[in-house]
């Protein structure tokens, strides 16, 4: 749920660098307004963001059950007394609220993350941060990414190698440490080598950077992102 | 003392890998596994001791369904990975040499000589206290396929062992794998390039997109060509 | 043939090889944190590996391209990867409940390199004294377990104590056992390069 | 045009794994660089784009001193490492093609084009948005070598890059490297096995223990086999 969906909605034709804006400013005006009335108006705006980017939000919302408990806890918990009359509602307002808040966030990144590719992303960070710290960061987005099935897979890889050698006839706990060690020395040694390849392949501070185009439909998408920083500091 | 399999399907996405191989390993048999780039042998060996278990058919070892008991079949199956880093477990030559010896629960002195023994297949003698990852390319090779040779199996299946060994590394290898053969114990090597492999084999098959496309004791150039493998 | 190379500015060869390591570093961190466990005391924050990381990365790789190696792993969530406790990922997650601690891990990091490595130059791990080894893990621990504290007041709006009790709490022994193995690593036989 | 090392020293520990090599490669020329396991190849023409710096002697390409201006050499050197998963920086093939071509700060027309020609070198056009990870192993050598040719550079070295390559897509690389040679790139092979590569090579050096035991343009079998080298 929480990863690129293929489409052609109206989100998915927007710039990277609009919809990170917009998503920006959604949080602070969620935590300017964390009002029943703010979060109304809000929750109609999330509302229809999901709707453009085809973003179905009660199964977006059950991909994040793991925290329903805590954002029922809190409240709960911050309602309670010690003695009569043992809940307080009053005091688990702000809290529920909060919550709530909390809901509508996931709600748009999710619309983010479904309608941006990765590759995309990582395009807009480094042209949205200046200089060098653009290059190690964007391009290091970049480079985990290629890293973290690699990373998986090795993990897999270890077992498969011990596995082919009857390391299950060891004890767990040696298992344990032996994956835990030779997973340590190959993210070492991949690190060595990916300089390496950096290097030969003239890593620099200016390279071509991917291709992003803003059209006509990121001036309104911009201006929706102005207006609610606007509602913000008001 | 056979590797039997039938019908073995594995797919990593929609289209299969391998599709429909069957095949069997005789005792004592020197199988040469070749095929185009991408045509499925690594996807195939590694069903032989269960590191991959196939969407559809099975594979026996000596007689055992792989399935039932995966144990029985990695210690009956030696396996030597294309990638030789991706079989390294320890951090040293000799520590990673005994690990599989280790864990058949063989007595010190045992384990100490199979290791002596397999690395001098090798030609790696004397290096044992060396660190693996300062080795070189070919030196890691070596020390891969010393690791299998240590287990002593009934079967040993090499992933295209002769990548980046020396002459007399490979001409070493190639004695080592022909003596243990004449013990009766079956080889599979997987390669692309007959040339130094077919005074020893008994039987070349070829895959090719997934399926076995040629299965002959003395193929013939023009057909292995055709295959995309180097005649001998 | 030739391509010309006057307006080519070379990455250096040290800024290279740390941005690989850091590098490395978010990933690893990436790919061992979907994997989480619930905590018996506290369901609603799950133990997972991310700290482990953050203290060999302050330790390896000094203040600087450790809190290089943790802005990557955020931004490598914020736009999508599922890197984050449980597979999760997105602004949502670091803007909620558990994200004081996201946030806490770039700067938890930066302040075990500096306390592990001083103002001048790294030192190897393995030749960092103990004491001042668990010191600057404890330094980057209260600095991690501060921020997720804070972030769970501000986002949940409920008081620091309560926050404490729910969060932070619960965790000590975790903590207490990853700066244990984080100690057993380091020391152990030419495992860190460097 | 030229890539000149001299007294060319280089120690890990305390050994020298490559002790006083000099050495010339000409413009144009097609060099095979031979020798056993651990002779100190892959230590040597790592030098030859500064990424390693040897403790003693030089390397100048072109002229300059590599020492003195990296990039130069970086961009001059295509290099192509002997394990191809050590070279990959991106998660797909297309991607990791435009790498080079990108940091050289070229056109994104030119950088297509250039991705295109190299993969349709190494006859994996088609196949730019796959994972790299989800090749095989002779599509992964293949995939290095696009990445090296893409950066189009004047000289070219490549580290056993025939390990794991079918037929078909071992002569598209060698016809490749003889046109590239042609048009007067120089080309650094190193191999164990002159066989496939006898009647591109203009000369043979051969290391032995770190330093150059035959440099000739027709070495005799028996010398090369005296020394490790299978003769063509
Ligand atoms: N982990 C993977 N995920 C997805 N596809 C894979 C994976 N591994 C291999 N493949 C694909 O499966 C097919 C068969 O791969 P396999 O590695 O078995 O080929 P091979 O015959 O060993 O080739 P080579 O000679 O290059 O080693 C290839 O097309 C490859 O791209
Ligand atoms: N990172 C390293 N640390 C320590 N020693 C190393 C390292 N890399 C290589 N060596 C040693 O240096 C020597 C030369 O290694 P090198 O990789 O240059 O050999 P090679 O000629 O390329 O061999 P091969 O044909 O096996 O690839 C070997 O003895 C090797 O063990
Ligand atoms: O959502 C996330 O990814 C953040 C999870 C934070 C978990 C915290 S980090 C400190 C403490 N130790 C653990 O093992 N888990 C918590
Ligand atoms: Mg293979
Ligand atoms: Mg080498």
């Amino acid at each position: 749920m929480i990863t690129y969906a293929p489409g052609d909605t109206p989100l998915h034709r927007l710039d990277p660098r609009t919809k990170l804006f917009v998503q920006a400013a959604v949080a602070v005006a969620a935590f300017a307004h964390t009002t029943p009335r703010g979060l109304l108006l809000l929750t109609a705006f999330v509302f229809c963001v999901c709707w453009l980017a085809a973003t179905p939000v009660l199964a977006s919302l059950r991909t994040y059950r793991a925290f329903l408990p805590f954002l029922v806890a809190a409240p709960a918990v911050e309602g309670a007394t010690l003695g009569a009359p043992w809940f307080v509602p009053a005091d688990a307002v702000t809290p529920a609220l909060a919550s709530y808040r909390v809901l509508l966030l996931l709600l748009v990144s999710t619309a983010y993350i479904r309608t941006t590719r990765v590759r995309e992303s990582r395009a807009a960070i480094q042209w949205l941060l200046p200089g060098r710290a653009g290059v190690v960061l964007g391009a290091g987005v970049g480079f985990v990414l290629r890293f973290l099935p690699l990373l998986r897979d090795d993990l897999a890889s270890i077992r498969s190698a011990m596995d082919a050698r009857l390391g299950s006839a060891r004890p767990l706990r040696e298992r344990v440490r032996l994956i835990g060690l030779t997973g340590l020395r190959r993210v070492f040694a991949r690190a060595d080598r990916f300089a390496l390849a950096l290097q030969a392949r003239c890593f620099a501070w200016n390279p071509t950077l991917p291709p992003l185009t803003a059209t006509w439909r990121d001036a309104p998408a911009t201006l929706v992102g102005v207006a609610l920083v606007a509602w913000a500091v008001a | 003392m056979t590797i039997t399999v039938d019908d073995y399907t594995y797919r990593y996405g929609e289209e299969p890998a391998v599709d429909r191989v069957s095949l069997t390993v005789a005792d004592g048999e020197f199988l040469v596994l070749a095929g185009p780039n991408g045509s499925g042998k690594t996807t195939l060996v590694r069903g032989f001791n269960g590191l991959l278990t196939p969407d559809e058919g099975a594979v026996r070892v000596n007689g055992r369904p792989v399935a039932d008991d995966p144990v029985a079949a990695r210690a009956g199956v030696g396996m030597v990975f294309q990638d030789p880093r991706d079989g390294f477990v320890a951090a040293t030559v000799g520590a990673d040499v005994a690990f599989g010896p280790e864990n058949l629960g063989l007595a010190r002195d045992e384990i100490d000589r199979r290791v002596d023994d397999a690395l001098d297949a090798v030609r790696m003698s004397d290096r044992g206290g060396e660190r693996i990852d300062e080795l070189s390319g070919g030196e890691r090779e070596r020390v891969a396929i010393a690791g299998a040779l240590a287990m002593e199996p009934d079967h040993l299946v090499l992933d295209e062992p002769f990548t980046g060994l020396d002459l007399r590394a490979r001409e070493s290898v190639l004695d080592r794998l022909a003596a243990l053969d004449a013990d009766g114990v079956s080889v599979v090597v997987v390669t692309h390039d007959l040339r130094d492999l077919h005074p020893l084999a008994d039987r070349t098959v070829v895959l090719s997109d997934g399926s076995v496309a040629l299965d002959a004791a003395d193929p013939s150039p023009a057909a292995l060509r055709e295959l995309g493998v180097r005649p001998p | 043939m030739s391509t010309p190379t006057d307006s080519v500015e070379l990455v250096g060869d040290e800024v290279t090889g740390n941005v690989a390591r850091a590098v490395l570093f978010a990933a690893a961190t990436s790919a061992t944190a979907p994997v989480d466990v619930v905590h018996p005391l506290a369901p609603n924050v799950p133990i997972t590996l991310q700290t482990l990381w953050v203290y060999l990365a302050g330790l390896v790789l000094g203040p600087l391209w450790a809190g290089v190696a943790f802005t990557l792993y955020l931004l490598a969530g914020l736009i999508g990867l599922p890197v984050f406790a449980g597979g999760n990922a997105g602004l949502g997650v670091i803007l909620g409940p558990t994200g004081g601690f996201l946030i806490g891990f770039p700067l938890g990091a930066m302040a075990i390199g500096a306390v592990a490595h001083g103002p001048d130059g790294l030192t190897a791990p393995g030749e960092i004294p103990v004491p001042r080894v668990v010191a600057a893990l404890i330094a980057g621990s209260a600095v991690v377990y501060a921020a997720g504290a804070v972030g769970y007041a501000v986002v949940q709006a409920i008081g620091l104590v309560a926050a404490v009790t729910a969060v932070v709490l619960p965790f000590l022994p975790v903590a207490g056992l990853k700066v244990a193995a984080t100690v057993a690593i380091v020391r152990s036989e030419g495992l860190v390069a460097r």
